[in-house]
């Protein structure tokens, strides 16, 4: 399903449990294997692919029934226990947020949403996730929707505006620092559903190592109060040689 | 409580117990990881002269409790940067020993001199590879060639020298005479046993470069016959590795001729954990063997075994 | 229903799952049970040019699940009294292929054409034990005997020779060719894979022969490999052997390119049922993969591999 | 413990659980393995082993607290249904009918048992089959107690003397194939304890090969009506090769 011009959802079946902030490592046979976070994590399954680069690019004109691999699902999932979430997504970033939105609030948590995008069109599930918030905001980098500037900003002020128990968000790494730092503000815990190459996905083969972390295994889902003391974090990542280049 | 600690390559190591080269070793931060979670010794990545991508994704397949397969490739950050990495570990306090691969005798040397600069305690030669085409495969199977490369790192270096075994041969004792007589300081096998997975509905091999190497579980008893048919014919010290999981595992290959094993597809499957975890088991069951020190019985299969 | 019918070695088999040799194969009111329960051939236990007792006990190992470890030393009443047992099998219509083992290739040659005149179907000569000394073994590793031995073979016989390969080489492919440039019909692969066990607390080898083969599951991904290398050099048709259990595993092993498959270590796992469950299975299986002919997807995995 | 001259039993604490009829591969480091069935199955196992060959013999000379190998138990086990049983052993053929007698009188069955031996101390488990049977004769070949001759004579007369609804029977081939003849007389089903040479015990190998069964999978016990059409059973067996010898 199209979600936007740059981002499709995949749906399909696959049996094996999984709880919102998991990701499954989709092969795209005779090209890569990909981590996607789970944006549906019931039956059917689904992932939220935007383009990127050429895998992610060729994904989303994937002819329907294409038979791909999907092995997972790995790594932890959101706390759901938090009963004031404010859930700050920047592009496909909001793909792992909205399912986890949807089971806090089943469980009667209270979610207040901003999400952020380059341009209006790009908005990803906005619509999902104001059937289950008390209020969704949402920006855009050229003002065609929304706040017109940084979802942060739109965080920001949220915080100010009522108490929290929890942010969440995912998205770049430089927007997740400054929600961070608005939030730390307000002493309301952050956090991070994270990015980093993946090859096994096992906490084996080093690629998705953050510090003392391995993104797969540890995360993605980290506590900001984990992230902040790590230098490579907001600033660095590696390449699939683990060489360390800027993000 | 049983001594664990056992000493080769001139080094008193804590307990046997290594972390196995190509797991949690692209990064400093990891091998200070491995070592703070207990690991006797940390074996880096096998770095290479450049940064290597490795292969593309899939490059990892599990088979359900016995077994992995992967062909990662040797994706190394490459030699110039990796220093960095080696500095986090040993500001830990790490026992590191660094790896290597090279595509013939000039670059392992030239390899070896600079990772030697790092600081390491020694060299891990990897010969081994099954699935990097041109790099190391070929001279890993040829004692000759084994004999070079050893010889040529010997002459670059003054820290002691592992040479790591493939066991894709029909007589991997020859590969490591070879090495020993070239001078190597130990011996350490087994890296991963060629092998390959087919997905039937796509009728493909699964990993992304085709065929693989197999490790986990499944290898124990393949890296155990090495180390056993490798003990019988050389007098330095062994190091095992294939498919250890648990505190028994360890103590066949001590007894198959190891004086030190690594652990990598464990890792995995158990969690960095298993270092303290396997450390202390370790220790439980040789008391309950009524051993005292496991350097007692390095070898000791051999002496009791039937002569045919 | 997906038809299973595979022909190769001048003959059409039922189906493709054989019985492997060494299990069920020492007497011929077992070959002929495997027959009644369903395989597609059955392959004798290897025979020698006299009765061999084989080794001591333990002659097996087994690891829960994923496989087992034998040592049995190649057991066998010898080519005189053997006829009788083949008479047995052959009279219950069964699809027998003679295996055999020799010293050299004139031993081979003398014990092929005893073995032709009872009255098989094609001859599978045992290139590949790994823990018979000097029987088979030496042989079997080096191209250059392996071409002598098949050669000698062909000269002796009429009927189709199967060459059985090692998995204990870093060039099995190599070996495949020899035989192929003499003049095989065919490539068996694998036979076991050497591997060793101790008891911890005997401190001793299990098996009295120390070094064993290793068989059943935790070996498909070797043997996959295997057929895989050997499908890229030769032409003549190649049997899969090692591992296989599911309806899955053959279509692995055909898509790397096998035309017939053997089955060992499952029939002790899962009885001597598995021939007629298997077949129902597979048929089945192919039916949802939308394939008609088993035969039509031999190698098929080739095609559409990423060229590497 | 020593049951007679030639005849040891050695218990251990094995914990698989383990029916009547059953056997065990007992590996004597250094030396053999050979199937001995449970002379015991409950708690701590045993078994009773008389010395024939080498390592039987050295068996009997083993340190206490020697550590043995033990793998199994296999094949399969009496049914212990019917209601009159006749157990008729020859020599260490007691072994196994012993604690199938004793689980079969545990359930309400009436046990005779007609027990032989060359000369008298090498009668096994009298006082144990005494213990749970209506009737215990004997036999010795040399006279030396019970009835001077065959213990098949003594099933014989007892199959005439009462009505049963089974015989179980083990030792010697021909012994057994005396007893089926006789049982057959009065159409009471026998079931006899066989004895093949044992490499795998898994059903692989062969080497216990009787007609179309595998002794290790398919027996040891077998109906009679199974053995009887076999050519081999009471004739010949097979020597490790697999070549046939005369029994
Ligand atoms: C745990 C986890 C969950 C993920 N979940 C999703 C998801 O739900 N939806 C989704 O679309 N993607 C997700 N990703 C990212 C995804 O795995 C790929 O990295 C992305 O699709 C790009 O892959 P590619 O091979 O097409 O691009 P590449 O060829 O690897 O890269 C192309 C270009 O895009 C840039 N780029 C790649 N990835 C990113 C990134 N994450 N941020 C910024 N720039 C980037 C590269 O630097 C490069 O310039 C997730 C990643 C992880 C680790
Ligand atoms: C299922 C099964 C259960 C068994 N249970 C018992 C048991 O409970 N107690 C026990 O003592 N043994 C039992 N046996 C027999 C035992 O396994 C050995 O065969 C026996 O102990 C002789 O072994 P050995 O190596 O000492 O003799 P070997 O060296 O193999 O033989 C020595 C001599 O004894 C003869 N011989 C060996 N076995 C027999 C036999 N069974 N009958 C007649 N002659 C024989 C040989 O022909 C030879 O002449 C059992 C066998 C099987 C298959
Ligand atoms: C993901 C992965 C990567 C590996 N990379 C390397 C490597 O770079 N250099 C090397 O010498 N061995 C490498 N190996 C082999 C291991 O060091 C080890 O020899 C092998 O996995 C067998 O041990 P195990 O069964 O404990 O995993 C790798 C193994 C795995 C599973
Ligand atoms: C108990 C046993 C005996 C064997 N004997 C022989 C033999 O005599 N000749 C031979 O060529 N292979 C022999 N093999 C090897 C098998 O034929 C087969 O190649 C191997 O077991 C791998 O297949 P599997 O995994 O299905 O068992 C034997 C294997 C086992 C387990
Ligand atoms: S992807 Fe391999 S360690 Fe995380
Ligand atoms: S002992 Fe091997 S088949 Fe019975």
């Amino acid at each position: 399903m199209v979600e936007t011009p740059n981002t499709v959802t995949l749906r399909f079946r696959y049996a094996p449990p999984a709880g919102p902030g998991q990701f499954v490592m989709i092969w795209i046979p005779g090209d890569d294997e990909l981590p996607m976070s789970l944006s549906y994590t019931g039956d059917p399954k689904g992932v939220t692919i935007k383009a990127m680069g050429d895998t992610s690019r060729r994904t989303l004109s994937l002819p329907v029934g294409t038979l791909v691999g999907i092995r997972g699902p790995y790594g932890n999932q959101f706390d759901l226990d938090p009963r004031r979430i404010l859930a700050v997504g920047g592009g496909s970033g909001t793909a792992v947020l909205a399912p986890a939105a949807e089971a806090a609030a089943q469980r009667g948590s209270r979610i207040v949403a901003a999400l952020g995008a380059t341009t209006a069109p790009e908005l990803l599930f906005v619509d999902r996730m104001k059937a289950i918030s008390e209020k969704v905001e949402v920006a855009t980098d050229d003002g065609s929707r929304g706040h017109h500037g940084f979802v942060t900003d739109v965080s920001r002020r949220l915080l100010a505006e009522q108490p929290f128990d929890a942010v969440w968000t995912c998205g770049p790494e430089v927007m997740m620092k400054k929600v961070i730092s608005a939030a730390d503000e307000r002493r309301v815990p952050v956090f991070c559903s994270m990015e980093r190459q993946m090859k096994c996905a096992l906490g084996m083969c080093d690629a998705c190592a953050l510090g003392p972390y391995h993104v797969c295994t540890d995360g993605p889902v980290f506590p900001a109060s984990r992230l902040t003391p790590i230098a490579e974090f907001g600033r660095t990542k590696r390449d699939s040689s683990g060489r360390r280049v800027p993000l | 409580m049983a001594d664990l600690r056992t000493t080769l390559v001139g080094h008193t190591f804590r307990n046997p117990l290594w972390l196995a080269s190509g797991i949690w070793g692209e990064s400093g931060n990891s091998l200070k990881g491995a070592w703070e979670a207990g690991a006797g010794g940390v074996v880096t990545k096998s770095i290479g002269s450049q940064p290597r991508m490795g292969y593309p994704n899939p490059t990892v397949v599990t088979y359900e409790k016995w077994g992995m397969l992967n062909a990662m490739g040797l994706p190394n950050p490459g030699i110039e940067e990796y220093p960095q990495e080696i500095g986090i570990a040993r500001s830990a306090g790490a026992a590191v020993i660094g790896s290597v691969f090279g595509a013939d005798a000039e670059e392992f040397a030239q390899l070896a001199a600079r990772m030697a600069a790092t600081g390491v305690l020694a060299l891990e030669l990897n010969l081994s590879c099954p699935h990097a085409k041109g790099l190391g495969s070929g001279i890993g199977q040829d004692p000759d060639q084994v004999r070079e490369v050893v010889r040529a790192v010997k002459r670059a270096v003054k820290i002691p020298v592992i040479a790591k075994i493939t066991p894709n041969h029909y007589d991997v004792a020859s590969l490591a005479q070879a090495a020993e007589s070239a001078g190597a300081d130990a011996i350490s096998a087994i890296n991963t046993v060629r092998a390959l997975a087919i997905d039937v509905r796509l009728r493909r091999p699964v990993l992304a470069h085709g065929l693989g190497g197999l490790s986990g579980p499944a290898i124990k008893p393949i890296g155990l016959a090495c180390v056993w048919q490798i003990y019988e014919r050389v007098r330095i010290p062994i190091i095992g590795i294939g498919g250890i999981e648990h505190a028994d595992d360890v103590i066949e290959y001590v007894l198959a001729g190891a004086r030190a094993v690594q652990l990598g597809t464990a890792v995995a499957f158990r969690g960095i954990g298993i270092f303290s975890g396997l450390a202390k088991e370790l220790s439980e069951r040789l008391d309950a063997l009524k051993v005292h020190r496991l350097e007692e019985i390095v070898g000791g299969a051999h002496t009791t075994a039937t002569p045919q």
